[in-house]
């Protein structure tokens, strides 16, 4: 088949991740011979214009990562009426039952893993300090605001449990953001409020807004090795902090390759529209623990 | 804010005798359609699939929401003041329709709960305003944030499914090929530029506006005026905020951040002053268009993400600084 | 005699810092024209605005018709029958003609405005006012300000009020507007409704009025029910508490070298070129009616319009002012005619209004300003000029019209250079303040300075200037000098041939 | 918009004079202080941890980028002015330090372009706002987009990262017990308040804000005070980008989004007209406290996140209220 247009619409078209993930659809599109249209679709609002847009240009599909799971219906419903067929990427839709729906292929990290990875992370390092958990506390950067955000807070929090956390020692810092100024606006309070404690572990929603939290606590007085702090995606915020001279709070994060879940997804959606083989329903992917000490050979692995 | 210099724009010409009629009043009107008419000629010309049935649909179904909106924003412009907190009554509004739909399991109750939600808080607006003499920006930012606020609180922070199926039909019910939501937009700029034009309201509006002391002096009830305004505003943003979420199927505290910039943007396009008296509901219908128009192209062009907001930004500029240049040669010539 | 329609009781009004009526009572009847005189802050404008229930009191009584009357906002008290034209336009400048006149009461129908019954009874009003040739549609900051004044009058009469108030409605009049507001005024009379009338101007007193009442300082001087006997003396110093004989006190002087001289200078509303010398150590008049040019003259001249003809040369060299800024610094200083638009600063103080050019004059350390010098300096105009105000502080939209007036021609008079142009510098001023202005003006003539003022008000120009310049429809038609200049030949020389 | 009442507060009173006198100028010149102090006194109060020296420090350090903003901000303001792009400035010139610092191995050269950076872009809203007469807020919302669109396309999107150490010591530098960005704010605060009080600058842009056409008349360069009031806008938000890369360790294009909502309302809670004419230095800096205090103590409260926007909306309005009320009060009696 000859001509094919796929759609590739991202809900945060600026962030790094996504752009990853474009690019890579771009370039698996040039090798094979067709068309990938970048759309932004930061509400549900845009994310229906972006698919009127493509059924303007003739696009027989596209990926999608929805600005919330529960457009799903909305959003199958429209690429239905259109005849286009849609593949997500990274979050999932949610059915009129708050179930996933199975019927829209998926392909992505659940973000209550990932969230699980970093809590267990974050576990296992504090007993290689040597921590005793009634010192330490967790800072908890919130978003709750943002669905998968609150997923990923969740699956930490779960694990951290699990692992024999302290739950009164859980502190939310609620962020208005998601960038680092406004994780270190929302992190000093907390830090300030809860004095007593000798030890902190940090985690959010993303690289930046952990490292928010990592300042605020320099900016309290606590050293590096008082301090874990663990984000989720491996972008060039992490890179910035691994490549400083001296170690800092911020001991890792959980990357996921941006650029495998974009060309794949794309991969995925080519094959449907000209083979007509329906991808697998669920391909669930899973992070890489990138630290310090790994980082640039992680990164080469997973082509970030 | 200072825009006394746009207030010279509309003073009849010598030149140009020979055009017809409405062509020399279009031109002298506003630059602003001749930049629109430049503009969509352009985009239909060089943009492929731009000047298709389903294109323009697809554009005008997607600015609607800024497009209902703007219509009221002119109005609350035209008085002098402003209000940023439509978004969050978008959100509201939508998230109490959602709610209540599903609780009641009655789409005309869920509707008009919703609506009513909208224009109980923009009336609450006027109030402040108008009674104790706030500042609009301040009381509307406050309102942004306490409304949007409830809307989290309403619906717990995550969308709000619906399960009643009578209530999406309400977003794509269709006539003549356009939708609820394109029929409403284009029944507000009915609505609005009528009663901007030709009601008693509309012009004390804009001489509250031009001069609040001077229409207080004259006898206009500036302060019943106001509250009325600011309803009315809340009103249209709760029935676009009810449309979109049946057009969504969820109701999303978190919709439409930064849609109260684009309004004011639009409307300040299309000639609307923000220190009040000036407004024209066919600038404001330009306005709209234009920003549509372009950001409709750049999808269809597949400008990448980071250029589309120098293209914006550059699109904006100049749509202003030609309009500034051909008042200014009028003036001159 | 009638019974007196309209009772003042006792009327006490207070602003933060100052008591602006104290104790004021008396009574004006239906079928006359009473005005009401007093020095620039005297209170007159705070009783129009208790009048029209702008302006709440402290203490006393309103009577209309034999009520007692409190009202609450300006809609009541047009409800009941009280109608004022303001001192300052109020007017919204993006809407036509015709809805300004009917704003308030926009004729309506099915709940749509009726826009032929608006145009028909604007036409029908603008042909009553005398200015028939205003198009109804126009927008009303294309008008001129006389033009804008008469649309306020307008509208007034459109209430078919029982009491109406005028506050100083002759200060941007032409002379064919006030002939026409002349005759308004007694028609109102003759329907028997009572009309109040402040004004600065004797000679109007005179000739309109029925009655006077006279305040000072916020209080009650005295009522005339009849001005038969009253001469022109008297109330000049019932009103500033001070004997004055002549309020232009003219002084001769020497007359120096040529300061300024203008070639050839034609522009937007000059539409013959103009040729004109300014001396030092001269008062030099520029006559005509409202829009014969005289502002835009010296518009084009002091930078503000670029001139599209002519030359200007200035203290020797030839000059091309292209802002207000160069010509300042070159040394021609121009005092505008339209004080709200053109003039103050509202929000700013007395202080800040006044030292805005010339505190240059006092920087410190590379660009500091002295606020004890401003201050200083405001003090000393406060007193020179008997402004009226709390203090160097106070905003200046807290005082009177006359005394912002003043706070704007201190602003000129404090300037160190060489030509002042003063346009309409005693509009709105009182007679005791006007005789310090025009000394203060032959001070500088005397020190060798070159005064340009453009004044509408023949016995002023006639009596204070040594020349006088008189210009019509946007060209200079004669320069007269002071002994030929007869009001009738500077009348003659004016109007329309 | 309308905001003459606002005008109407700084005149003396009679009653109080029993007061000394310090304290009674306090209270007239603005009620907000009042609501500062008494705000103040309850949290200190009522709040756990908040009155300690490092909570404090981090409150300071948490407005940091808001009060620098803020007292250019108010310069633009009060020459009746509004300046959107501040947001987009900071990112970009944050990103621009980040790496020509990287490249070029020097902090001196990455600190200067990056701020240079930012000033060229005020520079140039000023030049469009005064040279062309483009209303200001359609002038800087296209510099918002457009600037943020540079600020991505430079980093490529992602956060770019800093291989110099010594760029990070700008952030941390501390001198008694404060670090360079609250010195920064500090400096700013002294500056500009003498600035607006203090030269003829401050007072001439105060005036032209008043009235452009009566300051242009009074022999004041409007353009030239225009271009340069926005180009010390963009000058300080340079220097504010600048920093918090260096605090933050990384120059993120996607920082800030919606500062510049944050920095006018705290002005405009501040007494800060938005019509222009109107603005004080120890306004603005208890604007800022004001937002800066009740964020913080709602931190330490725990308050949950949702509530968090009804307080804030809460907050705004009862501040501007209560300051209404005692201008009225003070008017009335
Ligand atoms: N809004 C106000 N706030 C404070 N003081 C005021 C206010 N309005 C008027 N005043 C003061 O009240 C006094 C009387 O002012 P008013 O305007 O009535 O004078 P006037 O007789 O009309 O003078 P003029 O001839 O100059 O117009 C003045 O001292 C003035 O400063
Ligand atoms: N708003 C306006 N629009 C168009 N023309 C105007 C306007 N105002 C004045 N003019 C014209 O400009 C010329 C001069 O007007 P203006 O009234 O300022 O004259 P003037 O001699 O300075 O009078 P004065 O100083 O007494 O007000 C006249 O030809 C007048 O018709
Ligand atoms: O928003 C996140 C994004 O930051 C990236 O982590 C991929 O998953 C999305 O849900
Ligand atoms: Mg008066
Ligand atoms: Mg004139």
């Amino acid at each position: 088949q000859d001509d094919v247009k796929i759609g590739f619409i991202v809900k945060k078209p600026e962030q790094a991740w996504f752009i990853n993930e474009q690019d890579a659809a771009s370039a698996l599109g040039e090798q094979k011979g067709f068309e990938v249209v970048r759309l932004a679709g930061e509400d549900g609002q845009q994310v229906l214009s972006a698919i009127d847009n493509l059924n303007s240009q003739g696009a027989q599909g596209f990926v999608i990562c929805p600005p919330d799971v529960r457009l799903g219906p909305a959003i199958a419903n429209r690429a239905k009426q259109y005849g286009m067929k849609v593949v997500t990427v990274d979050d999932q839709f949610l059915g009129a039952d708050g179930k996933p729906m199975a019927s829209v292929p998926h392909l992505g990290m659940s973000g209550y893993k990932i969230g699980q990875q970093v809590g267990e992370t974050i576990a296992k390092e504090m007993k290689a300090r040597g921590w005793d958990p009634q010192s330490v506390a967790a800072l908890r950067i919130s978003n709750n605001e943002l669905p998968t955000a609150k997923e990923r807070t969740d699956g930490a929090t779960d694990a951290l449990l699990d692992a024999g956390f302290v739950e009164d020692n859980i502190f939310d810092a609620p962020q208005q953001n998601t960038d680092t100024s406004s994780a270190f606006a929302a992190a000093s309070p907390v830090l300030s409020k809860n004095g007593r404690f000798e030890h902190w572990v940090i985690f959010a929603l993303n690289e930046e807004s952990v490292l928010g939290g990592v300042r605020a606590s320099e900016q309290y007085g606590l050293s590096p090795d008082q301090v874990i702090g663990v984000g989720i995606n491996g972008s060039g915020a992490a890179f910035a902090e691994f490549s400083r001279e001296k170690p800092t709070g911020f001991y890792g994060t959980i990357a996921v390759s941006s650029t495998m879940h974009g060309r794949q997804s794309a991969d995925n959606l080519y094959t449907w529209i000209t083979e007509d083989k329906e991808p697998p329903a669920n391909t669930e992917t899973t992070g890489t623990l990138m630290t310090r000490d790994n980082w640039q050979q992680v990164r080469e692995d997973l082509g970030l | 804010m200072n825009d006394k210099a746009a207030t010279q724009s509309t003073s009849p010409v010598e030149g140009r005798r020979g055009l017809p009629k409405p062509l020399r009043t279009l031109l002298d009107t506003s630059g602003l359609i001749a930049v629109f008419i430049l503009l969509f000629i352009g985009l239909s010309v060089l943009v492929p699939d731009f000047l298709t049935g389903r294109n323009i649909v697809g554009l005008l179904l997607s600015v609607t929401l800024i497009g209902t909106i703007a219509t009221t924003m002119m109005m609350v412009l035209a008085l002098g003041e402003v209000d940023l907190s439509v978004a969050s009554i978008v959100a509201f509004s939508g998230v109490v329709a959602a709610m209540v739909t599903s609780t009641s399991g009655s789409v005309v109750i869920g509707v008009l709960v919703g609506i009513a939600a909208g224009a109980a808080v923009g009336a609450f607006n006027g109030f402040v305003v108008a009674r104790f003499g706030i500042n609009s920006l301040i009381a509307t930012l406050a309102a942004m944030e306490f409304v949007r606020g409830l809307a989290y609180i309403t619906s717990g922070g995550d969308a709000v499914m619906i399960t009643v199926p009578g209530f999406f039909d309400l977003g794509s019910a269709s006539f003549l090929g356009l939708t609820l939501p394109v029929w409403t937009m284009i029944g507000c700029f009915l609505v609005f530029g009528v009663v901007l034009n030709m009601t008693a309201f509309g012009r004390n509006t804009l001489a509250t506006g031009g001069n609040s002391e001077a229409a207080s002096l004259a006898g206009v009830n500036v302060r019943r005026l106001k509250i009325m305004v600011f309803a009315l505003q809340g009103l249209v943003a709760g029935i676009a905020g009810v449309l979109l979420t049946s057009r969504m199927g969820l109701g999303d505290p978190n919709t439409s951040q930064g849609l109260e910039l684009a309004v004011i943007s639009a409307c300040v396009l299309g000639g609307v002053s923000l220190s009040g008296g000036v407004a024209s509901i066919t600038g404001v219908l330009v306005g709209v268009l234009i920003m549509g128009c372009v950001q409709n192209a750049m999808g269809l062009l597949n400008v990448p993400t980071f250029y589309q907001y120098l293209v914006r930004g550059a699109i904006l500029l100049l749509a202003v600084m030609f309009d500034r240049w051909k008042q200014t040669r009028r003036a001159g010539g | 005699m009638a019974e007196a329609y309209l009772r003042i009781d006792g009327i006490t009004v207070e602003f933060p810092g100052v008591r602006a009526l104290d104790g004021v009572s008396f009574a004006a009847r239906g079928g006359e024209v009473h005005a009401l005189m007093g020095e620039n802050g005297a209170g007159k404008s705070t009783l129009l605005k208790v009048l029209s229930g702008v302006n709440r009191v402290t203490g006393g009584q309103l009577w209309i018709g034999g009520e007692p009357i409190v009202f609450a906002n300006a809609r009541e008290a047009l409800r009941r029958g009280v109608s004022i034209i303001y001192q300052e336009l109020t007017l919204s400048p993006n809407l036509s003609v015709a809805e300004n006149l009917l704003l308030g009461q926009l004729p309506v129908k099915h709940g749509f405005l009726d826009r032929r019954r608006l145009r028909e009874r604007a036409m029908a009003i603008l042909e009553e006012l005398g200015e028939g040739d205003i198009d109804p549609s126009t927008k009303v900051r294309d008008l001129s300000i006389g033009q804008q004044q008469m649309i306020e009058i307008g509208r007034a009469l459109l209430r078919d009020a029982r009491i109406i108030a005028f506050d100083e409605p002759t200060s941007s009049l032409s002379v064919q507007e006030i002939r026409h507001l002349k005759r308004i005024v007694s028609r109102l009379r003759d329907e028997g409704r009572v009309v109040l009338y402040v004004t600065h101007r004797m000679e109007e007193v005179f000739e309109m009025c029925d009655a006077v009442t006279v305040f000072r300082d916020g209080r009650h001087i005295r009522t005339h029910d009849t001005l038969e006997g009253l001469d022109h003396d008297t109330l000049v110093s019932e009103m500033v508490g001070r004997e004055i004989e002549d309020v232009y006190g003219y002084r001769p002087r020497e007359r120096g070298d040529v300061l300024m001289r203008l070639e050839g200078i034609e522009g937007r509303g000059v539409r013959a070129p103009v040729s004109l010398e300014v001396h030092r150590g001269e008062v030099l008049g520029l006559f005509g009616l409202v829009g014969a040019g005289r502002s835009e003259l010296m518009r084009l001249v002091c930078g503000v319009e670029r001139a599209s003809a002519g030359q200007v040369s200035f203290d020797g060299t030839s000059r091309r002012f292209g802002s207000a800024q160069q010509a300042i610094r070159a040394g021609i200083a121009m005092c505008p005619e339209d004080r709200k638009s053109q003039g103050i600063f509202p929000v700013a103080s007395v202080s800040d209004n006044l030292n805005i050019s010339c505190r240059r004059f006092f920087k410190r350390w590379g660009g500091f300003r002295d606020p004890a010098r401003e201050t200083r300096n405001t003090r000393d105009y406060i007193r020179q000029l008997r402004i009226k105000t709390p203090g160097p502080k106070t905003p200046i939209a807290n005082l009177s019209g006359g005394n912002q007036q003043k706070v704007i021609l201190a602003r000129w008079l404090a300037e160190e250079i060489d030509l002042f142009v003063m346009d309409e510098p005693t509009r709105g001023i009182d007679v005791g303040a006007r005789r310090d202005i025009y000394s203060l003006l032959y001070d500088l003539a005397e020190r060798g300075k070159g005064v340009l003022v453009i004044s509408s008000d023949l016995a002023e120009v006639s009596s204070i200037c040594d020349r006088i310049g008189v210009m019509r429809n946007g060209e200079l038609i004669d320069i007269v000098p002071r002994e030929d200049a007869t009001p009738e030949r500077l009348l003659g020389l004016a109007l329309p041939a």
